[in-house]
């Protein structure tokens, strides 16, 4: 253990403490305050200790952790917003009585959340993985009312599946690995060779893809972020779901071509792209067409990493993971912004929300020399310039579209009284992120990418980036004169028709196993039963071996 | 040896002293059997071979001998320290009321407790298979009137329906066991196992003796009896079925498949009670999805998780002994998945009655759609119910995830990825049964929940210290336990590759 | 076929028939007349298989006590048995649960016809160490020494069933004395009876328990004998049932088993350990042993027939 | 054929008859009688054991012989509490079945402690 070591051992031992603080309840009262410290060494960690590497002391359970440099990408944004939303929530709790449940909860997510980007073995990243999805259940139902309730469910019916698709692939990883390690690095490296490979992949992507939302998986992100509270949405779309993403990044062997496979994730993440931007741009509630921008990013996401999987590029890991960095600080100020806008005054929406938001948005669209088109241009290498190129020109064409959709509802979503301000403990935070989309990216494309400034203002780039904004903005005046005539598809799309027709078949189920039980239950035919298993036992064991 | 007589005498003192000493009779009894378990496993654990103990110094065959090895002395600790929860949880159900010298329920139920311990003791020691006979009935004996405790009509009936379904299942066992007798004139399993050949006789026998034994355990399709004893007993009781007593005769089987006829084992047989045990999987936990009371639900739910038990027949058992010496080191992950499984059941189950037993209590009504922000009321009872809960699920980390990560790596690794199948779906089914209790203790309420009695947090600690220990189980590393395997025939040692 | 074979072949079937009448029988009354005429001529079965010690408690517990037993639960029960005759389960059901027992009943009896040789046995083992314990009768020898534990478990079985046939008497009964059933006529046929018998039966449960140590009989027999002597008396009301607090009734009924206990953890310090007996006093310690255990098991046999408290305590 | 191989036969008819009886009869009371023949058989096979292993000058090996005496006592205390459990569900509930439906009725507000 070193001193970086120490470093990820304090990110994920102060909430961690704080978590365990919260038992006593005078504590807990307190904690509202302190959210945002929570998160501070992990920044720390992500800033100076990349390379480092902790195993807690041989235990009874070996935990080991580790830090990579996609990893500390991932952890220092997600940290900082963290941080920003930190600050927004504990104003946001000021006044409430019962925090100290929300804070309990959003400590776990917390914990989970850094504890998946320097998870080193298996087994830990099982279980930091856990946490994140399963303790953002709490963050969902936070308001108790019965929708928020059903939206959680749903959310957590899907967050379960997908961790029995990946304990499934993680306990058929571990077979390949010799000896006692289960470190991540030394399972993946056995997986082109494994017996089980496809099955593997398969698990691997409908496990992740469950979480990062690739369609069908969808359905819990609108519905899980609108039902959440402002500061939760934005740490749950903007941090939260990169569990997902580093999983990817960790565990599809990019460094050995896949082909096939490969081909298979840019498929399904282009439709999730294109379908994310879709159904997006019927929808009204602010927070629910950031859901299905983040359907589509995520989409864009599984196609870029399809495409590293299918040549066999690992650099692709780290242009992914600085794409998803950008969209972590990007989706995470844009939430705090429906929440800003929700109390600020007409007059003051523009200086304070809708110009910097405007910003911000384009940056996800890629508008040249923002963030976002520093995040395009990096994954512009693996992604390449043939059809799947066109493809993510034409995605971020679509974001502009989806972007314009939501400023729209954004500008009307401000506050009845047209005066009222926003208290700055509010503000500043939202304000920050903003300020750190565009920043932060340039900081890590020079430093950790390096990157150069000619190739961002080449004339080529700067084109690239253009033309399918202006695209976008022609959509979207289009989408304006017809906007009234899109069919208005609920939230969730498919949840619906999917839930209902799963209950139906549950219920159905339930019926028929009941009768069963209560047949089975009978004292008669359990006898015959009881009888019964002897004779067969009898039977197989004579005629068997 | 000591760990059943302590019991015993227990049981001999209470009833002599009567009134308000049986409680404490039992709590002291409680507390020097804790330190005689956990004595036991430290030697064991330190010397690495199994005790053994010829009573009055008469040899097995004529003798009989008591055995402790790294199963029983695991089985022992565990079940001291749920007994002791159990005890201290007890404390203000079943004390006696003021003004009188003695009262039935406390009576009853501090004897029997101890009954039962002996009896659990004995299952775990004995290696004699009529002596494992006199201690089962001593199981059912304890139990079934822990279940008809309160004399409701429903509760009597449950208890006859156990017994009686009990007692056709002691029959078999006890035919079993005179068949062995008669093929090799002894009945002592270390014995018996160098004796046993292939014949019909010893098929015959085995198969009476495990159908006779999951009749017991309520091993599906022969789970009639347990849904409404264990919801109908006493909360305290409830623990005590549901954790121990079914686990006595499960335990019982593995003693006769692994034990007395390692050398036959039949695969086609052990993939038709793995099968069993994932038809139980599935309908009980679905089952237990459809209750709307509480307690029949984590009745169910036993059910269900006593299915995961019998995968260790087919994983255990090794079928194909490759070269290699890798499946040997899996069947050792199977067998430490499967008595993990054993004890993080026992002690998650334990904890979840309770609580149930206390928000029973609070309310005065356990049906599941009137729980509505219980956990406002008693945040450390519903919060011990979701550890436990999240040890059915599988969750890490908890007990319940280690073991089923093992099972399920073992099945992988030994080619029978079809159970494997079944434990992540008993897995989501569990998240379901648990969220339906979760969901609607979390809710917010309006009205503010009146309480019919006040519970002590004493009680409640109790049952949370229970449901740590659980998930605390859950640190227990991923491979074969060193413990487990003193005194087993599997050369676990053996590293693969 | 000698005259042996013959009164073996006609006892066998006749055990049999009993039973098909048993399960076939209209009414459970029947059913349990015939019950105990099974016991006696299974007590015969025992006899002619050379295991009188075995069918000396057939006699006395499985036909005579259990008989009593069921004999009252009968007569009580009978408005009920119109009542369930429409819970009969199908004809299906019948089939298949004959079938099934057919299969059980054949597969046993072709492993009775094909019986292990040579028959195992210990026997021979028993035999030796007859002279280390003093005891003449090898059963009373494996019950008491060999297999000593299971004896001692066994006597915490009927301790638990106590408390368990005790456990379902209600609330405000606990304490006081159970209630048997209805007392016959005073002076009747039956208070002459039990002014008759019990001092011989009484004598002969004594007998019995006295010769277990050289010949068939011990604790088990004599304590059921006097337990049905016991009954007796207090059916007849020669004497009240007793009230289940009270301390000699609670002490009688653990003497036995706590005595055994104190014997057997006596045993640690001596080099064979628990349930060792001191080589001296092996005959003087089985037989207060056995003295003892009688007692507790008239008390708790006798106490297990008359069921749960079912009258208030007396102040 | 000697005896102990005849009331070994005997034995098998009286497992076979007392099963039988414990599935089919629909009465409590019938089902503990059916157990009670069951268990005459099983101890009848410890006696065909015990008496195939007469040796050292005794009639019988009397180790099983010893095990019998302590199953019939088992098996009588058994009788006991079940007994006992049926009438006392006969005195509270008025009927004396184990069959679900009759239950469920009396079940449905059941609270449980």
């Amino acid at each position: 253990m070193n001193a970086a070591g120490t470093l990820l051992g304090a990110a994920l031992a102060l909430p961690l403490a704080m978590l365990l603080a919260c038992l006593s309840s005078r504590l807990r009262t307190k904690m509202p305050a302190l959210l945002a410290i929570a998160p501070v060494p992990a920044l720390a960690a992500a800033l100076l200790g990349s390379g480092g590497t902790l195993a807690l002391p041989q235990m009874l359970l070996l935990l080991r952790f580790t830090l990579d440099v996609p990893g500390a990408l991932l952890l220092g944004v997600a940290a900082l917003l963290w941080i920003a939303a930190g600050i927004y929530a504990s104003a946001w709790l000021q006044d409430r009585p019962d925090g100290g449940r929300f804070v309990v909860w959003w400590l776990l997510t917390l914990s989970g959340s850094i504890g998946v980007f320097i998870a080193a073995d298996l087994v830990s990243f099982y279980l930091v993985f856990s946490m994140v999805s399963l303790a953002a259940y709490g963050l969902i139902v936070d308001d108790g009312t019965p929708r928020a309730r059903r939206n959680g469910l749903i959310y957590v019916a899907l967050a379960l599946l997908g961790e029995a698709f990946l304990l499934m692939a993680f306990v058929l990883l571990a077979q390949g690995i010799a000896g006692d390690s289960l470190l991540i690095r030394d399972a993946v490296a056995t997986l082109p060779t494994s017996p089980w490979r496809a099955s593997i992949l398969i698990l691997l992507i409908l496990g992740f893809g469950a979480k990062i939302g690739l369609v069908p998986f969808h359905v819990w992100m609108p519905l899980a972020y609108r039902a959440a509270p402002i500061p939760a949405a934005a740490v749950l779309s903007g941090a939260a779901v990169k569990a997902g993403v580093i999983g990817l990044i960790r565990f599809l062997p990019l460094n050995v071509a896949t082909p096939g496979w490969g081909e298979a994730l840019v498929v399904a993440g282009l439709f999730s792209a294109f379908y994310g931007v879709a159904i997006g741009i019927t929808q009204r509630n602010p927070k629910t067409v950031l859901a299905y921008s983040s359907v589509s990013q995520m989409g864009v996401i599984g196609t870029v990493l399809g495409m590293g999987l299918a040549v066999g590029d690992g650099d692709a890991a780290l242009s992914v993971g600085f794409y998803a960095a950008h969209h972590t600080l990007a989706k995470g100020a844009l939430f705090l912004a429906v929440g800003v806008a929700q109390i600020t005054g007409a007059r003051r929406l523009w200086p304070v929300v809708l110009l910097p938001a405007t910003i911000v948005s384009l940056g996800l669209a890629g508008f040249p020399l923002t963030g976002g088109a520093l995040a395009k241009l990096v994954v512009k290498v693996p992604v390449g310039d043939g059809i799947v190129g066109t493809f993510m020109s034409l995605s971020s064409a679509g974001t502009t579209l989806l972007m314009l959709h939501f400023l729209c509802r954004l500008a009307v979503s401000s506050a009845a009284s047209a005066t009222s301000t926003v208290p700055a403990r509010l503000a500043l935070p939202w304000l920050a992120m903003a300020l750190a989309c565009v920043v932060v990216p340039w900081a890590i494309y020079l430093t950790v990418m390096d990157g150069s400034i000619a190739d961002v203002v080449a004339r080529a780039t700067l084109w690239g980036a253009f033309w399918p904004c202006l695209l976008g903005g022609a959509l979207a005046i289009g989408l304006r004169r017809v906007g009234g005539r899109l069919p208005r598809v609920p939230d969730g799309d498919i949840a619906g028709v999917v839930v209902a027709g799963a209950t139906r078949f549950a219920r159905a189920m339930g019926v028929l196993l009941e009768r069963l039980d209560e047949v089975l239950r009978q004292w008669p035919v359990a006898g015959v039963a009881l009888v019964g298993v002897a004779v067969v036992l009898t039977a197989l064991m004579l005629t068997g071996r | 040896m000591l760990a059943i007589a302590v019991p015993a005498a227990g049981v001999v003192l209470a009833m002599a002293l009567g009134g308000r000493q049986a409680e404490r009779i039992a709590l002291a009894a409680a507390s020097a059997g804790l330190c005689i378990a956990l004595a036991i496993a430290a030697n064991i654990w330190q010397s690495r071979t199994p005790i053994a103990y010829h009573l009055g110094g008469w040899a097995p065959p004529l003798g009989i001998a008591l055995r402790a090895d790294g199963l029983s002395a695991i089985m022992a600790v565990t079940t001291a320290v749920v007994i002791c929860a159990i005890g201290l949880f007890a404390r203000q159900g079943f004390s006696v009321p003021e003004g009188a010298q003695e009262a039935r329920a406390p009576m009853v139920f501090w004897t029997l407790l101890m009954g039962v311990w002996a009896g659990l003791n004995a299952v775990w020691f004995g290696a004699d298979l009529f002596t494992l006979y006199v201690a089962l009935e001593l199981l059912t004996f304890g139990a079934v009137p822990l279940v008809s405790l309160d004399g409701r009509a429903e509760t009597l009936a449950a208890a006859l329906r156990y017994l009686l379904f009990a007692l056709l299942g002691s029959a078999m066992y006890l035919l079993g066991v005179a068949l062995f007798y008669g093929a090799y004139g002894t009945l002592d399993i270390a014995l018996l196992s160098g004796l046993v050949r292939a014949e019909p006789v010893v098929w015959v026998a085995v198969a009476l003796m495990t159908a006779g034994l999951i009749a017991k355990t309520a091993l599906f399709p022969l789970h009639l009896w347990l849904p409404p004893a264990h919801a109908g007993a006493p909360a305290a009781a409830s623990a005590l079925l549901s954790a121990l007593v079914v686990k006595g005769s499960f335990v019982l089987i593995v003693r006769i498949w692994f034990d007395t006829i390692p050398s036959l084992l039949n695969q086609a047989a052990a993939q038709m009670l793995a099968a069993l045990g994932a038809a139980a999987i599935v309908f009980g936990s679905v089952l237990a999805l459809r209750q709307e009371r509480l307690k029949l639900l984590i009745a169910y739910s036993t059910i269900a998780q006593i299915g995961y038990l019998f995968f260790l027949f087919p994983l255990a058992s090794a079928p194909l002994r490759v070269a290699s010496g890798t499946t040997e080191l899996w069947t050792g992950v199977a067998w430490t998945g499967g008595v993990l499984q054993l004890v993080s059941h026992a002690v998650a189950k334990a904890a979840m009655f309770m609580a149930a037993g206390l928000i029973a209590e609070a309310l005065g009504h356990d049906r599941i759609a009137g729980l509505g922000g219980i956990a406002r009321v008693l945040p450390m009872t519903v919060f011990a119910f979701g550890l436990g809960g999240m040890s059915l699920m599988g969750l890490p980390p908890s007990g319940g995830f280690v073991a089923k990560a093992m099972l399920l790596m073992a099945a992988v690794a030994e080619g029978q990825w079809w159970w494997s199948v079944v434990i992540l779906a008993g897995g989501l089914l569990a998240a379901g049964y648990v969220f339906r209790v979760l969901t609607p203790a979390l809710a917010a309420t309006d009205a503010p929940l009146t309480l019919r009695t006040p519970v002590s947090s004493g009680r409640q600690g109790v049952v949370l210290a229970l449901a740590i220990c659980a998930l605390l189980l859950g640190l227990v590393p991923l491979r074969p336990s060193l413990l487990l395997e003193v005194g087993r025939h599997i050369p676990t040692t053996v590293i693969a590759r | 076929m000698t005259a042996a074979m013959v009164l073996d072949v006609g006892l066998a079937l006749l055990v049999v028939a009993v039973a098909v009448w048993i399960v076939a029988a209209g009414s459970a009354f029947a059913a349990v007349v015939g019950f105990v005429s099974f016991g006696l001529l299974l007590a015969l079965a025992w006899a002619r298989l050379a295991a009188v010690d075995v069918a000396l408690t057939e006699a006395a517990i499985g036909s005579g006590v259990t008989g009593a037993l069921l004999m009252t639960a009968a007569s009580r029960l009978r408005p009920t048995e119109s009542r369930s005759a429409g819970e009969r389960p199908g004809a299906f059901l019948h089939v298949v649960a004959a079938v099934l027992a057919v299969l059980v009943s054949a597969g046993l009896a072709a492993l009775v016809l094909i019986p292990a040789s040579p028959a195992p046995s210990l026997a021979p083992a028993a035999a030796v160490h007859l002279p280390e314990l003093d005891v003449l009768n090898p059963v009373t020898a494996v019950l008491m020494a060999y297999r000593a534990v299971d004896t001692l478990l066994e006597k915490i079985v009927l301790l638990l069933a106590l408390i368990g046939v005790w456990s379902l008497a209600p609330d405000r009964f606990w304490g006081g004395a159970p209630g048997l059933w209805p007392r016959s006529r005073p002076d009747g046929e039956l208070t002459l009876l039990a002014r008759l018998l019990p001092p011989i039966g009484i004598v002969v449960g004594i007998y019995i328990l006295w010769v277990g140590a050289i010949a068939p009989g011990g604790a088990f027999q004599g304590g059921a004998i006097l337990a049905a002597m016991w009954l007796l008396i207090m059916i007849a009301g020669l004497r009240p049932v007793p009230e289940i607090h009270r301390q000699w009734l609670r002490l009688v009924l653990v003497v036995g088993p706590a005595v055994f206990l104190t014997v057997g953890f006596a045993g640690f310090f001596l080099p064979n350990g628990f349930l060792s007996y001191p080589a001296q006093f092996t005959k003087p310690l089985i037989i207060v042993i056995e003295v003892v255990l009688t007692l507790s098991i008239a008390a708790i046999l006798g106490l297990l027939v008359a069921g749960p408290p079912e009258r208030e305590r007396q102040r | 054929m000697n005896a102990a191989t005849l009331y070994g036969l005997c034995s098998a008819a009286l497992v076979g008859l007392g099963l039988f009886g414990a599935i089919v009869h629909p009465q409590p009371l019938r089902k503990i009688l059916a157990f009670n023949l069951l268990g005459g058989g099983v101890f009848l096979q410890f006696g065909v054991i015990a008496r195939r292993g007469a040796a050292a000058g005794m009639g019988g090996d009397p180790v099983p012989q010893a095990m019998v005496i302590t199953g019939i006592v088992v098996a009588f205390s058994a009788t006991a509490l079940a007994v006992t459990l049926l009438l006392r569900l006969y005195q509270v509930s008025g009927s004396a079945t184990l069959s679900i439906e009759t239950q469920s009725s009396s079940e449905s507000d059941g609270g449980g402690r």
